[in-house]
This record gives structure tokens, C-alpha cells and sequence, in this order.
């Protein structure tokens, strides 16, 4: 125990000495805590300050990556070797008496490449090497994280071999991934720190669930805290985040992170007594004295359960990319993922296991186990069909076998144990690489398989294969993608369309469905936060996948938009404002007056002109004050007209700016000198209703009682009283409804609501060049009687009523410009569109000219 | 407004702020800019405020204050529903307490589904399935008839193969899926008439903007010459 | 883990009132009137349904405010980038809406001098962005609808404005635009049109069925 | 309204209502097969770079009152929401919804949080479904400042609108990436036929649902959609000929 482990070799040496007397790598890393991880923990002492120091100095900030070619910091991969979980340095052991493998000592000699491991299965040794080849590629991956701790450990030892340099690549992996398990439990010891009173050795199974449950709480309370800025989007240095979680769980600052520091703190240490009972080591007394030690006792107990290699590494592997993905995921997903590492290497179906956390939910088992070790033995003695093992528990099942193992190391277990868990753990391999990978990896398969072993494994064990019974529940959740895509059978047809739709996106089919919709959605199993970890195993699969196939691109797929071309639109909106501009300011008329004489506006003209005097009329202002421009001027020649008979206006609106156009309209001199000379006052010769709110509903409602609907001005005054409404009670006692609008659709409602209301009384409109397709039909319908469309339809109405006062209309001074403007625009148009069809054209002969 | 037109200052003052506006926006031609910006929020904000103050004014205070307080018993007892509804909605205010408005939101969403059907049935599919169906009337054409004819037969032609182009329904091929024949060439016929009735539109649309625009330049030019 | 994930009480009740009034709202358009030409029961019901919509889309309008103000605070509070555009917009709608609650009168005065020229000015910038957006479009999609989109709208627009100095140009103003603009686009509309209804109509169904729950609560 | 039509529209909807029902539950196991959608594809792949590169979708559910007619549109685009949020929910960031009318809002958020809840995260934020605005300018200024500032790289504008969709379109062109774009008004249509890179025509949107597979009745209702429209079309000829015949 006094002894040094090299970070690089991992064997030991007296701590007397700085540098590894074994490969001469610095042993003593900068800082003072590095002894704390081989170390049993002293009471008082608090390693986990010491962690949270060593972590801070290797944050692994995209900033403070080694990049391939910069010199490591030997202090950094040294620090996180300390913080090394002892029980993944027990990976390299071989198959070794359980009683040993908890003390570090023991270590150094076995810590050989698992793949060189005699015991394990043929499968898992040859993808061994696919996953962690899988890392050395991920190494060119845009977000480094592996990467940069390979080139550290290789620069700091240039002579490794290949096959030693796997190995190496493990303590590294597990180191990040050491960060996670890190923050779920810092958490969880803090409420042990914060608890000054003892834990009750005599605490039941059910404590434990309690404890899991509450610990879900806090996970809970974690994930709600952080959930903002992950919703944001807000870039923060994920390291950071945790870490800060991790500090705040120290028993100073635990208050915030405990919803009920109480319950937990009694159920979690009976869970550890329970452990104590099960492992009847010396090293765990001071476990439970000091739980804050959360860090280092975490990998301690663990080193307990984890006895086999084949056993530990499983889970090793395989939340191995959550563990990257947690290096950046912000806090929020910080701590799901914490949690969800160990929940997925420990699928317990059914409700317990949704309600307990993985790391939790074992332990009342074994403590239920422990009550009577002999039929638990037994248990495990009469080897449980393999079939069970698998679909009922993946790798972490392992955590049993090994406690009962580390209970009774003479006991028959480990032979049982590699028995079906070797198959048990290939199956795991395959299925977590044809799940994060899967279409894609077929798909690519006929060009890419020969350049990469691996799809030799990842390929038979595609989603197909599995049944959804036999995934462990973990395994099923680590699919976000395949979840959606679950039940949409790869039909030839859907197969080819997808590939011949995305040329250089053929990468992305794995993200992406291969049938004309994204699968229907199978509901994924209690822990979906999961899918948050699978983001970086997507990341993970596209790093791999980019470097099977550089040509695969998905980046550039994106990339190839069109640009948008500031040049022409300078010159556009110079040209324009030009075109429209002189002929305003020069005032010279170069158009002739419209000579059209649109039937429609014709009727429209002599309905108006044909009203009585003093006749109540109703007007719409239905439009934005977007448009109030081109229906201003539509409206003036006709609203001059209708003011000349001397009516009685009733303003109405179903847009709430409308009241105030309708205003604008009739003081505003920019809108029409004519009626703005009138100046109408409220209340004597018109009545602003205001707006009528409730769309077709509202439009209805006033058509059948318009009394009722708009009961009031908008200056708050009862309407129907005032001068203007003498005598008016429903639709039809308005001489005339005029409605200006912009919009089809509210001039439909307008129609189909209140064109049967309005009875013998005519409805005119003013409508915008836009609408005049959806508006015409009703005037040949004859449900309207009459219609003046935007600018040109004024310009007519203008030339058929002469105003009283020569001074020329909105449309007059428009008109110029309106035409000058106008052909500008189409030469523009027609110029544009030559130069962008014959561009197109080119780039596209330019494509099929790449293709062949 | 009275306040608008009565002083002249008042007018300058007025035509000063929009003019400025104006040209803080128009400078997004340039490109996205500051000034733009701060004349959209600005924008935005009035405009939220407006709207808010209009719902007060026109919806909320004589819809639902005026008949509590002095409405008819039966009315009172009517209106408390929707005031329960909409306290209920303000709970969606605090996240905590956010679900208890899903009732009044339900209601609200059940409402304007039937309103929706109600108005695709009676307010569009009847009138204007009854509107294409009589394309074809010549009643009253007199010597037109061949004119009224062609044109009939050309509406015909258009509604049903424009409607024919969106039938979903396909045969799943090996070159993906594929519609038959006759539903392939009728929407490809549909389909040019759906680009000129977009052409027709997306004109009006280019007019109302350049009707816009001419009114812009006119405003600034006139308020130029009013300094 | 997730207490919602079985539907809650609130979700059923909730589902129970939009399909009631959904149904209730649908039977008023359907039985308008009884035999004496009075308004059926089920069509006031539909108005007083209505009414009390439009009072509660009332309430929402604030909510909405509620929302506006909560995402510019959080803005400066985090002094993201434009905070001070933020700020500037929480300003002038609480003055607006103030204002507006005072003095009503007022905010006519407020919307001609800041609302509709901000909003005539984007209107007019569409001149520019639309002109753009059909020369970019063959580049985009280069296909025979593109070219006939193109087209028309090139016909509609010289038979719509004059020309400088000749005035309308006779066939295609009197003759050829209107066959296109009221025979051919109206056909292609109604099309259009109709089907939208139908998606309309199978949608609203879907959530007078409950199949679609918008308003919350697991799909 | 003429009795007669009142209870032609009522059988109509019950037939429809009737069908949909029939066809979900026949339906349950084998999804019919629909023409190719390119948007939708061109959707999916949006989805599966927004997941993968850790950038934002960005939905627009229009300005459309939820008790108008025009809320139809805007109700398909919630569907759409509450499935872009479950596809997306292996992603870092959730989609953000903006809306131009205060009730989508609200169901905008909800849509969100209904997902977070279905995946066990907790996305209680304000920033996920907003108002840019109460005025339709002011929403499509308030959606492009959404479009630009926010790390968006598709952007999918279904609902109500009016021209002013251009504005956004513009805007998603500047930044340079990807729009799908579709409503219920026609002008609205017309311009995002110009001016959008994927638009979605007519009844289009309302598929949405169908070919993002939110479900059986989206594509039952897909399937009621098209013999409804053959019974129009017939409908149509045999009422124009025989107005031609003079008997109607």
C-alpha cells in the first residue's frame, strides 16, 4: 500500500522515488495528493478536496487539450492516474485471486493488454482492438477528447509498442471516464459528510431503496438546476460544470444539492454497511468513515465487485463514449449521464429498476443475497441459462457475482461467470457498436468493410438481429435514433430511395431514417436521459465513420447552400429606390393614365355614386398598416367618391391596429387631403367601433347582432346611441359594407359570414393586388358588388371620378412611379433570372462532370 | 387624431421619429445593422404594447369587466366560466403551477379545431367545389358561349388536376414510391397550374410591396420638403 | 423518475374538455337553425363557446406579454448579445402598454409615429427581397415550374403596371392578363384551396379524437 | 345555410371522422406508403445534422389565432413540434418555437415540455417557445432576430402567415441555412414559392405529420385526405355536367 503506481506502466515503486524505476515515467505528479488513491483513507483526511484540485488541473477544456505536436503536461496525466478508479486499474489484472485484487500492489505485474488477457472470449479479444482502434481513430475527431490523452500517454512513453500502447489507452479512457462516476458520487458522499450521525448497521434492503429513490431526487434536483442552461444552449466548459456540482457536494455547500439529506443519509450508509458485510475487507472501514472520500472509495468498492477483467471491462467499454460525451456535455447532462453510466451498465427491467439508479439497485439484491449466502451461492452455482442473464442484466450483473466471489474467493463462480458473460460481453460489444452505428455501418459496409475490421463484427449484430427482449434495457436507450427508427422495416424500395437521395450524406444514415418518415417511436425504457449520452456516442460513430470514409462529409452536404449575394441586392435596391424616387421628386408624368376600365370597378363606382345621403355605411379596415401604403391609395378615390354623398361612417376592424388606420385614414392628410378636409369629428359623422376581436367567430357574431358584438366606441362611449347609428340594428340597415382589406382570408370571412346578413345592401371592396385571385371569383359570384384592386384599380377609380378639387390623388402622384418602378423590377427579374439559370445550369453540368 | 393634426410641431416632431425610423429600417438593405435593430425592437415592443392595451380595451374590459359588474344575473353567472378559465390560464405563468392552465388551453385548442372544420367544411369545401361546379354554366352567355365554354372547362381542368397533384397515396416501387399513371400526368398538368396561380400571386404580392416601397420614398421625399 | 409519465388527472379532464367543446362548437355549425328559422340551442352555444374563446385568447394575449418580457429580461440579464436592444424593446412596451392603458388616446399617436412606418418600411424592403428571391429562384430550382412561376408573374406584372411613356399595353392588359389571373390562377387556387380544407379537416379531427394533444400532456 | 347543406357537411365530417378512426386502427402494424415529399426528406437530414453538429432547430408556428380557421396550419405544426423535439432530444439543444400569437405559444411550450417530460429532461424555459411579437411584422422581425442569434441551422416556418413571410425566408438566406417553409394562405404560399429553398405547397403541411411518422392517425388521416378528394373531384365533374346539361 505504500507503494507508488506508475501512471504509465502501472507497476509499483517505493514512493521514494520520482520517476518510475520500471519505464522512468514521473511518478510524484506536482501535486501533493497523488499517494491518496493507493492510499487507505485516514479519517479526518479529505481526499476528495485533493481530487477536486487534481481535476481542476487536468479540466479537459477543448482549451487545455494537448493537440497532437504539444508537449503533454506530465502533471496532468500523473494527477488523473491518482484519481484513477482502482477498480478499472484492476481491468489489466488477468483472471487473479479475487482476494488481492483490491490492493493495489497486487496490480503493477498484471497490468498487460486486456486482449492479451488468456480468459477472454475470442470475440471480445478481437474487438478488443476494434475499439480501441475505434479511439485511436476518434483521435482526428473534431471534439478531441480521447484523442489528446492518446498523443499525452504516447508522447510521454515514445516507445511504446503497439500493443502495450492499447493497453495504456485504458487507464487514459477510464480516467475521463472516471470524471462522471466522480460527480454522482461526490454528490451522494456529500450527504454522508453532511450527516453527522453514524450509519445504523442494521439498515434493511428497503433503506436502500429509499436511499435510490431519494438519490433519485437529487439527481432530479441536479438535472432541473442545470436544465436552463443546457435548454439555452449557453456554451459552458462541461468540466467546469461538473466539477462545480462535485465541489458543491463537499459537505460545505451540500445543502443546495440534498432535497433531504436525512433519509438519504441514513439509507446510503447502510448500503455501504451492507457492502461491508458482503466484502469482509479491512479497507472498507475507513470507506465508510470518511463517504466524502466519495472518489476514491467509489472505485474501492467497485474494485471489489469488479473481479475479472471480461467482467469490468465490459462496462468499461461500453459507456466508454458516455463517459466522452459527459467530458462535454454541460451539467445537466453532466449529471444524467452520471447517473445513466451506471444506470445502463445495470438494466433492471421492471419498475424497481426504474425507480433505483443502476449503482444502487444491485445492492438491495445482494443484501437480500447476503441474508442467506448459501441459496444466493447456490444461485449462482447452478449456472442460470444464459438467455436469463442476458436479457434480464447486462455487464453489471458481474457487480454480484463479484461480491459474492470476493465473499468467497474458493467459490466455483468465476468459471460460471466468464461462462456466460464472455458470450454475455461480446454480445454487448456488438450490440453497442451496431447500435450507435448501425445502417450507415451496412450501408457502407460493401465499399468500407474491407477497411475496417470492425464492421466484420458490428455488422452481424444489427438491430435486426436483436430481438428488442434480448437488449439489455441500456443497450435499447443507447438508441436514440434506432428507437425512432425501430419499427420501420428497411423495405428494398425505402433502402435505395434513401441512398439516392443523399449522395454525400450516405454517412448519416445511421442518424438519419431509411424510409420515408422517422420510424415510429417505440417509448425507450425508464432512463432516457440516456439518449443524452448517446449525443456523444453519435459523435463518437461520426468520428469513426468520417475516418472510414473520408469522402463522407456531412459538413459539406450542409455547407453547400446557396450564398446569399450582397452584390445583387445593393444593386437591386439601388436601382429600385432610383426608379421609384426620380419620378417622385421630378414630378414630370412620363406614364399615361390608366386606360382600363375594370368592370368590377366600374360597378363599384356607380353603386357608390348611387347611395343616398346621410346613409349609414359600413367600413372595414381590415389590413396591416404593412399595406396601409398600397391600400390607402386604392381606398382614397373611392372613399373621396363615397365622402361626396355625405354618408354616416361606422368604422369596424378584425385586426387590433385597425381602429387606428381607420383613424389615420381620416385625419391623416398623407392618406387622402380630400377626406382628411373633411375632418370628420367621433361621434357626429362617424363612429369608430373599434376592433371586433375573434376572427370568422367575431365577424359572425356582428353580423348577426352587430348591437351586441360591438357594443362600444373606441373611446368607450355606447355606440349604438350616437348620431351616426340612428336607426341602425342590424347588418342590413347599413346602406353599404365596404370592406378595405389586404388579406383573402379575412375578406372570405367577411363574405361567407356576413354576405348573407347584409341583405339587399351592397358589399363593395378594396382589396390588394395580392388577394385579387381569391376575391374575384365572389364578385362573379356576384356575393360582392363591387371591387377595386390595389394601385391600379385606384389609379381607375381615379380617372372615373373626377374630384371635385383638381389636386391630384394618392394614385396620381403614385402613378409614375408605380411604372417606372415596376419595369425596373421586371428587368431586373428577367436579367436575373437568365444570369441565375445559366449559373445553375453550370454548376449543376459542373456536378455531373465531379460524378462521372 | 386630433393631437396629430392640431399642432404643427406635433407634426414635425411625428414625421421626425418616422422618418428616422424609416431609414433605420431600410438600412437592413444594406444589411443586418444596429440601427436596424434597435428600430425592430422598438417595433416590437410598441407594438406588443399596443396589442396588449387594445385586448384590454376592446376585448378583456367590455367583454368580461363591463357585464360582470353590471350585467344580468345570467350573464354574471355565464361569465364566470371563462373568468375561471382565464385565471386558471394565468397560472401558466409560474412553472410551477403551469399545468393547471392546460384545461383552459384544452378548451381553447377544442374550440379552434371545430372552428377550423366548421370553416374548411361550410366556409371553403361547399362554396367552392358549388363555385367550380358551375364553371360550367352557360345560362346567360348568349353568343359567348364558346368563350364561356373554354373558360369553364379551363377552370375545370385546373381545380381537379391542382387538387389531384397533392394525392398522397403511392405504390412502393424499387425506384421509390411511385403514384400511377394517370394520377402522375393529371398532377404534372396540376402542378403548372398551381405555378401560374403562385405566378399571379407572387406579382400582386411584388405590387403591394412596390406600392410599399413608393410610399416610403414618397413619405421621405415629402417630409424632406416640409423642413 | 416521471410522475407524468402515466397521464395525469389534468391531462384526461383536459382532453374531456377540448373534445366536448370541440364537438359542442362543431354541432352549432351544423344545426343552425330550428325549424321556425330561430337560432338553435346548439348555435348559441357555439357563439357563447366562442365568445368565452375570445375572452380567454384575451388572457393569453398577456401571458404571451408575460413570455416576451421573460425571454428579453433573460436576455439582459445574461447580457447576451443585443441586451440592449432588449432592454429597449421591455421599455417601449411597458410605455406603450402603459400609455395605452392611461391614456388611450394616445397610442394612435404612438402607432402612426412608430408602428406603421417600421412596418410600411419592412413592407417596402419586400420589393427588394422579392425581386431578389425570383432571380435567385432558378438558381434554387431550376425545373419548367420555376420557369413558368417566373413567367406569369412577369406577364401579370407587365399587364398590371404601365408602361413608361405607352401606357397599358393593349392585349396583354385587357385580354391576357385577366384570362390568366382569373380563369387559370382562380382554377389553381380553388385547388389549392380545397385542399387545404381537407387537411384542415382531417386535422381538426385528429384533435377533436385526441389523437393530437397540443395542450400539453403525453402524446 | 340551407338545411340541406347542414347535414350534407355533417355526414361529410362524420364519414371523414368515421373513416380516420377505421383506418388507424387497420392501420396499426403497416404504414401505407406516400409519394415522395423531397422537403421531408430534405427535413430528416436536417434533423440528423441538427443532432449530430449540436445546432438548433427552429420552428415557426405563424401568427394564425388558435380560434380562427387559420389555426389548422398551425396546429399541424405543433405536431411537427412535439416530434422534432422527441427527434431531437438526443441532441445538446432542444428547438426553439416562435410564434406570432400568444395562445401557440403557450402550446408551443407545452409541445417542448411534453417531450422533455416523455425523455425525462426538464426544459422549463422561455426561451424555448416564444413570442416574437402580437402584430404579424412584429413576429416576422422578432423571428428573424430568433433566425440569426440563435445557433439555428434549419429553420421550419409552418403556420399562418402572410407576406411577411418573406422577411424570414430572407433572413434564414443570409444566414445561410436550411428552410422548409409551408402555410394554409395562398399568397404566403406564393412567396415561399419563390423565395424558400424547400417549400411545402398547399395541403402539404398537413403530411407533415404522416412522413415524420408521428403516429397511425396522421396517416390514416392522409388516407382519408385523398378519398375525400376523389369524392370532391367526382362530385365536381358530375355537378359541372350537369349544369352543363342545365339540370342544375
Amino acid at each position: 500500500m505504500a507503494d507508488v503506481l506508475c501512471p504509465i506502466c502501472g507497476k509499483s515503486n517505493p514512493t521514494e522515488l520520482e520517476d518510475c524505476q520500471f519505464c522512468g515515467a514521473r511518478l510524484t505528479p506536482l501535486s501533493p495528493s497523488t499517494p491518496s488513491a493507493s492510499q487507505p483513507i485516514k479519517a479526518g483526511d479529505n481526499p476528495v478536496v485533493k481530487k477536486t484540485s487534481e481535476f481542476e488541473k487536468v479540466k479537459i477544456t477543448p482549451g487545455d487539450f494537448v493537440h497532437p505536436g504539444e508537449a503533454p503536461t506530465e502533471k496532468s496525466t500523473g494527477a488523473l492516474e491518482s484519481t484513477l478508479p482502482a477498480w478499472l486499474r484492476t481491468l489489466r489484472k488477468g483472471d487473479d485471486s479475487a482476494g488481492a485484487e483490491s490492493t493495489p500492489d497486487a496490480i503493477p505485474d498484471q497490468s498487460l493488454p486486456l486482449s492479451s488477457a488468456p480468459d477472454t472470449s475470442s470475440e471480445s479479444s478481437d474487438d478488443q482492438p476494434d475499439w480501441l482502434t475505434g479511439l485511436g481513430k476518434a483521435a482526428s475527431d473534431d471534439e478531441k477528447e480521447i484523442p489528446d490523452w492518446l498523443e499525452s500517454l504516447r508522447e510521454e512513453k515514445p516507445g511504446t509498442s503497439p500493443q502495450e500502447f492499447m493497453s495504456l489507452q485504458e487507464p487514459a479512457l477510464n480516467q475521463t471516464g472516471s470524471l462522471s462516476p466522480g460527480v454522482g458520487d461526490a454528490e451522494w458522499a456529500a450527504r454522508l459528510g453532511s450527516e453527522p450521525k453514524p450509519e445504523t448497521p442494521e439498515t434493511k434492503p428497503q433503506g436502500d431503496q429509499q436511499g435510490g429513490e431519494a438519490s433519485l431526487n437529487w439527481l432530479d434536483s441536479l438535472e432541473s438546476d442545470s436544465g436552463v442552461p443546457n435548454a439555452e444552449g449557453q456554451p459552458v466548459a462541461p468540466q467546469d460544470e461538473a466539477l462545480n456540482d462535485w465541489l458543491s457536494g463537499l459537505p460545505g455547500s451540500s445543502e443546495e444539492n440534498q432535497p433531504e439529506p436525512p433519509r438519504e443519509a441514513e439509507n446510503l450508509p447502510g448500503m455501504l454497511n451492507l457492502l461491508q458485510e458482503k466484502t469482509l475487507e479491512p479497507e472498507l472501514a475507513p470507506l465508510e468513515d470518511d463517504g466524502k472520500a466519495a472518489d476514491s472509495e467509489i472505485p474501492d468498492w467497485l474494485s471489489k465487485l469488479g473481479s475479472t477483467p471480461v467482467t469490468t471491462e465490459v462496462p468499461g467499454k461500453e459507456s466508454l463514449p458516455d463517459w466522452l460525451s459527459d467530458m462535454e456535455t454541460k451539467a445537466g447532462p453532466e449529471s444524467v449521464a452520471t447517473e445513466s453510466n451506471f444506470s445502463s451498465d445495470l438494466p433492471t427491467p421492471g419498475a424497481t429498476g426504474e425507480e433505483i439508479p443502476g449503482w444502487l439497485s444491485p445492492l438491495p439484491a445482494d443484501a437480500k443475497a447476503t441474508e442467506n449466502p448459501v441459496s444466493e451461492k447456490e444461485k449462482f452455482d447452478e449456472a442460470p441459462p444464459p438467455s436469463a442473464v442476458r436479457e434480464g442484466t447486462g455487464p453489471m450483473p458481474m457487480w454480484l457475482a463479484g461480491i459474492e466471489r470476493s465473499k468467497t474467493p474458493k467459490d466455483g463462480t468465476p468459471a460460471l461467470i466468464t461462462n456466460d458473460e464472455g458470450p454475455g460481453s461480446e454480445r454487448n460489444h456488438g450490440a453497442a457498436f451496431s447500435l450507435e452505428m448501425p445502417d450507415w455501418l451496412s450501408k457502407l459496409n460493401p465499399e468500407h468493410a474491407s477497411e475496417k475490421p470492425s464492421m466484420g463484427i458490428t455488422e452481424p449484430s444489427t438491430p435486426e438481429n436483436l430481438g428488442i427482449s434480448e437488449l439489455p434495457s441500456w443497450v435499447q436507450a443507447m438508441r436514440p435514433v434506432e428507437s425512432v427508427l425501430s419499427d420501420t422495416k428497411i423495405t428494398p424500395q425505402e433502402d435505395a430511395q434513401v441512398t439516392e437521395q443523399t449522395g454525400p450524406l450516405a454517412g448519416l444514415q445511421g442518424v438519419l431514417p431509411s424510409s420515408p418518415g422517422l420510424g415510429t417511436l417505440r417509448k425507450p425504457p425508464a432512463y432516457n436521459s440516456i439518449l443524452k449520452v448517446t449525443d456523444g456516442q453519435q459523435r463518437y460513430t461520426a468520428a469513426l465513420e468520417r475516418l472510414i470514409s473520408s469522402e463522407t462529409q456531412p459538413q459539406a452536404a450542409k455547407r453547400s447552400r446557396l450564398a446569399s449575394n450582397r452584390l445583387w441586392r445593393w444593386l437591386i435596391a439601388f436601382l429600385l429606390f432610383l426608379a421609384v424616387g426620380l419620378p417622385l421628386i421630378m414630378g414630370i408624368p412620363v406614364t399615361p393614365a390608366s386606360t382600363l376600365q375594370p368592370p368590377e370597378m366600374v360597378s363599384a363606382f356607380t353603386i357608390i355614386s348611387t347611395l343616398p345621403s346621410n346613409a349609414p355605411v359600413l367600413v372595414v379596415f381590415d389590413y396591416d398598416p404593412a399595406l396601409s401604403g398600397e391600400l390607402e391609395a386604392a381606398a382614397s378615390p373611392l372613399m373621396d367618391h363615397l365622402l361626396l354623398q355625405g354618408p354616416r361612417l361606422a368604422l369596424i376592424s378584425t385586426s387590433p391596429t385597425g381602429p387606428a388606420l381607420a383613424e389615420r385614414f381620416l385625419h391623416d392628410t398623407s392618406a387622402s387631403p380630400l377626406v382628411a378636409g373633411y375632418n370628420y369629428q367621433p361621434g357626429q359623422q362617424y363612429v369608430n367601433l373599434g376592433y371586433l376581436a375573434g376572427g370568422p367567430a367575431g365577424v359572425q357574431y356582428f353580423a348577426n347582432s352587430p348591437t351586441k358584438a360591438a357594443q362600444y366606441t373606441l373611446d368607450g362611449q355606447p355606440a349604438w346611441t350616437l348620431p351616426p347609428l340612428q336607426g341602425v340594428r342590424v347588418l342590413s340597415d347599413f346602406a353599404a359594407v365596404i370592406v378595405l382589406t389586404d388579406n383573402a382570408d379575412s375578406g372570405r370571412i367577411w363574405i361567407e359570414q356576413a354576405g348573407s346578413m347584409v341583405g339587399n345592401s351592397p358589399m363593395l371592396m378594396v382589396i390588394s393586388a395580392q388577394a385579387e385571385p381569391m376575391i374575384l371569383p365572389y364578385y362573379d359570384s356576384g356575393q360582392i358588388k363591387g371591387l377595386v384592386t390595389g394601385l391600379a384599380g385606384g389609379e381607375a377609380y381615379g380617372q372615373t371620378f373626377i374630384r371635385p378639387d383638381s389636386r391630384p390623388g394618392l394614385t396620381e402622384r403614385y402613378w409614375d412611379s408605380f411604372s417606372v418602378g415596376t419595369l425596373v423590377m421586371e428587368i431586373l427579374i428577367v436579367a436575373g433570372a437568365i444570369w441565375s439559370a445559366i449559373a445553375g445550369w453550370r454548376a449543376r453540368l459542373d456536378k455531373s462532370g465531379e460524378k462521372v | 387624431m386630433p393631437a396629430i393634426q392640431s399642432a404643427n410641431v406635433v407634426d414635425l416632431f411625428t414625421g421626425g421619429i418616422s422618418f428616422l425610423l424609416t431609414l433605420m429600417v431600410l438600412s437592413y438593405l444594406i444589411g443586418d445593422n444596429p440601427a436596424f435593430r434597435i428600430a425592430i425592437y422598438l417595433f416590437i415592443g410598441v407594438s406588443s404594447g399596443y396589442v396588449a392595451a387594445v385586448t384590454w380595451h376592446q376585448v378583456l374590459y367590455p367583454r368580461l369587466v363591463v357585464p360582470m359588474l353590471s350585467g344580468s344575473l345570467a350573464e354574471r353567472l355565464l361569465l364566470i366560466i371563462p373568468l375561471v378559465l382565464g385565471l386558471l390560464l394565468l397560472l401558466k405563468l409560474s412553472p410551477r403551477t403551469a399545468h393547471l392552465g392546460t384545461p383552459p388551453m384544452a378548451f381553447l385548442v377544442g374550440v379552434g379545431a371545430a372552428v377550423a372544420i366548421g370553416g374548411a367544411v361550410m366556409g371553403t369545401l361547399f362554396p367552392q367545389s358549388r363555385a367550380a361546379m358551375s364553371g360550367l354554366d352557360l345560362s346567360g352567355a348568349g353568343q359567348y358561349w364558346l368563350e364561356r365554354l373554354s373558360e369553364g372547362i379551363v377552370m375545370l381542368v385546373g381545380t381537379v388536376t391542382a387538387l389531384v397533384y397533392f394525392h398522397f397515396g403511392a405504390k412502393a416501387t424499387a425506384g421509390g414510391p411511385q403514384r400511377g399513371k394517370l394520377v402522375s400526368v393529371l398532377s404534372w398538368v396540376g402542378q403548372v397550374f398551381i405555378a401560374v396561380t403562385f405566378g399571379v400571386l407572387f406579382a400582386g404580392v411584388v405590387v403591394a410591396a412596390m406600392t410599399a416601397l413608393i410610399e416610403r420614398v414618397n413619405f421621405m421625399i415629402t417630409f424632406l420638403s416640409s423642413l | 423518475m416521471n410522475p407524468r409519465r402515466f397521464p395525469s388527472l389534468i391531462a384526461i379532464v383536459s382532453t374531456a374538455i377540448a373534445i366536448a367543446s370541440g364537438v359542442l362548437v362543431l354541432a352549432g355549425y351544423f344545426y343552425v337553425q330550428n325549424g321556425n328559422g330561430q337560432a338553435s340551442l346548439f348555435m348559441n352555444i357555439r357563439l357563447t363557446l366562442l365568445d368565452w374563446a375570445v375572452i380567454l385568447a384575451g388572457f393569453a394575449v398577456f401571458i404571451g406579454i408575460y413570455n416576451l418580457f421573460q425571454v428579453h429580461f433573460k436576455k439582459i440579464k445574461k447580457t447576451q448579445l443585443g441586451s440592449l436592444y432588449s432592454l429597449l424593446l421591455l421599455i417601449s412596451l411597458a410605455v406603450t402598454f402603459l400609455l395605452g392603458l392611461v391614456k388611450p388616446s394616445l397610442m394612435g399617436f404612438v402607432f402612426t409615429t412608430v408602428q406603421l412606418p417600421v412596418e410600411a418600411s419592412l413592407m417596402a424592403l419586400l420589393a427588394v427581397t422579392l425581386t431578389y428571391a425570383s432571380i435567385r429562384l432558378l438558381r434554387r430550382r431550376l425545373n419548367l415550374l420555376s420557369v413558368i412561376f417566373l413567367v406569369t408573374a412577369l406577364l401579370i406584372l407587365l399587364g398590371t403596371a404601365p408602361l413608361p411613356f405607352l401606357g397599358n399595353i393593349p392585349v396583354l392588359s385587357d385580354w391576357m392578363r385577366p384570362f390568366i389571373a382569373q380563369v387559370m390562377a382562380v382554377a389553381g387556387a380553388r385547388g389549392i384551396l380545397l385542399g387545404v380544407a381537407l387537411g384542415t379537416l382531417t386535422t381538426g379531427l385528429r384533435i377533436l379524437f385526441g389523437a393530437d394533444r397540443p395542450y400539453g400532456g403525453n402524446k | 345555410m340551407s338545411i340541406g347543406l347542414e347535414l350534407a357537411g355533417f355526414g361529410l365530417v362524420f364519414l371523414s371522422a368515421a373513416m380516420m378512426l377505421g383506418l388507424s386502427f387497420l392501420r396499426r402494424k403497416s404504414r401505407p406508403v406516400f409519394r415522395d415529399i423531397p422537403a421531408f426528406t430534405r427535413l430528416r437530414q436536417a434533423v440528423g445534422l441538427a443532432v449530430e453538429d449540436g445546432s438548433r432547430l427552429h420552428l415557426s408556428l405563424g401568427r394564425g389565432a388558435l380560434i380562427t380557421p387559420q389555426s389548422a396550419s398551425a396546429l399541424a405544426g405543433l405536431a411537427l413540434l412535439r416530434r422534432l423535439a422527441e427527434l431531437t432530444s438526443a441532441g445538446d439543444q432542444p428547438p426553439i418555437a416562435t410564434s406570432g400569437d400568444a395562445t401557440l405559444t403557450i402550446l408551443s411550450q407545452d409541445a417542448l415540455q411534453a417531450a422533455a417530460k416523455y425523455f425525462d429532461q426538464n426544459v422549463s424555459d422561455p426561451m424555448t417557445g416564444r413570442l416574437t411579437g402580437l402584430t404579424p411584422f412584429s413576429y416576422a422581425a422578432g423571428a428573424i432576430a430568433a433566425i440569426r442569434d440563435e445557433k439555428v441551422s434549419a429553420n421550419i416556418l409552418m403556420g399562418n402567415f402572410g407576406v411577411e413571410v418573406a422577411l424570414m425566408t430572407d433572413a434564414v438566406e443570409r444566414e445561410n441555412s436550411f428552410v422548409l417553409a409551408g402555410s394554409d394562405n395562398l399568397t404566403a404560399q406564393a412567396v415561399i414559392y419563390a423565395s424558400a429553398q424547400e417549400p411545402l405547397i398547399g395541403e402539404e403541411i398537413f403530411a407533415a405529420g404522416a412522413y415524420v411518422n408521428s403516429g397511425s392517425m396522421h396517416s390514416a388521416s392522409l388516407t382519408v385526405q385523398d378519398i375525400l378528394r376523389w369524392l370532391i373531384i367526382a362530385a365536381i365533374l358530375v355537378g359541372a355536367l350537369l349544369t352543363l346539361a342545365g339540370v342544375l
